[in-house]
């Protein structure tokens, strides 16, 4: 399942509703994203733009790919948009697998996909002013590596 | 042809999208870009490194050469930085 | 922190208590095991049998290590003790740092080391009785790895 | 010196754990079995496949080999399963 939203998630509510539909689930592989203050409290806040209905698509898509490539119960893909504060949860990958190896290669794998090929652009607000966080090139090669 | 801009693109262009009715012979992205471009000095700050723009042709990220016709959704953007 | 209880736990509760304390958590690994029903229904229950006080003091050790061998700003291990039945959550590895990668390989790292090094004996309850569960060659070799 | 056992080990020999004032010379852990498999047929049993044997000594696994004291705590169990 995926889920483009403006509001907060519950990691536990949201992983139970779907662990309570198949008691085979022996492991769940998650990454939570979260708002960064910088070292020296510098940011604001983050604004998450992003291009609806693509998003939804893109991710449809390589939430689906992933049930392709390993051996999944379910995954469930949660991304945040709008104007989030230092501390606040960005987006959340769960996926849910008999073994564990599974759920914890493809939770990577889709976090390291949506870093680069998810329609999000984030604008930073800090002391400095307003900017667009730039393509990193560490994520780039995280999601060529799959 | 309706046209997108997303991030700092949509800032330096000012505006969101826009349908553009073009009676010039527009073949491909590149070719849109160079339009663009002419149409005033927004547009040519916009697009002046087109290494940082990435284009989406109905929502699938295509290169710039890709072909285009007028009734397709063209959206423009600097590399996404999702979640 | 490392907890070694009788009693479930919340997934949301427990990040939440380690987050508030630090703003400057970019992403947080996750991994939790359940017990799994099997795919014919088989499994009844599945008592986890364990040496207290070696096992905190283990989980202790390896949850330093983790912490001495990536860059993280907290992690947890909560395993559980007791009678569990299919679909119960056994165990939650939570790793939090600035930048994902260090979260995601050290949360694969310390369940890879609960599997075959955690003080932990699990005794599987089914239509054919009670066995306890024997060693995985390929959680040795997952052990192995690191 | 203080013997504990854990899971089928536990369940083979039938005690949890006891107390055992060694009169004889007990140097290692596989001196401790030796002497523990001629006390009865159930501990002869659960030794029997020493391979899936782990044993620690002062909660710290140890080769069977390993140098044992009076005062130590000394564990058997099969392999752990954690997790």
């Amino acid at each position: 399942m995926i889920k483009v939203q403006k509001d907060d998630f519950n990691v536990n509510q949201e992983i139970k509703d779907i662990s309570s539909l198949n008691k085979n689930i022996g492991g769940i592989g998650l990454f939570i994203g979260k708002v960064r203050e910088g070292n020296n409290s510098e940011l604001k806040s983050m604004t998450l733009e992003h291009y609806p209905i693509m998003t939804e698509k893109k991710l449809e898509n390589i939430n689906n790919e992933a049930k392709v490539r390993w051996n999944l119960v379910d995954s469930l893909i949660i991304h945040r948009y709008g104007k989030l504060y230092p501390g606040d949860q960005i987006v959340l990958v769960a996926t849910f697998s008999e073994h564990r190896a599974d759920a914890l290669e493809s939770c990577e794998f889709l976090i390291d996909w949506l870093k680069t090929k998810a329609p999000f652009w984030k604008l930073e607000e800090s002391n400095k002013g307003k900017i667009w966080v730039e393509e990193k090139k560490s994520d780039l090669e995280a999601a060529n590596k799959w | 042809m309706h046209i997108k801009y997303f991030s700092w693109v949509k800032d330096q262009i000012g505006i969101e999208s826009e349908n553009l009715i073009i009676n010039k012979k527009i073949d491909s992205v590149i070719d849109l870009i160079t339009y663009l471009k002419n149409k005033n000095e927004k547009y040519n700050k916009a697009f002046e490194d087109l290494s940082v723009i990435r284009c989406a042709v109905n929502m699938e990220v295509v290169n710039l050469d890709n072909k285009i016709n007028d009734n397709d959704e063209i959206a423009f953007f600097p590399p996404m930085t999702g979640g």
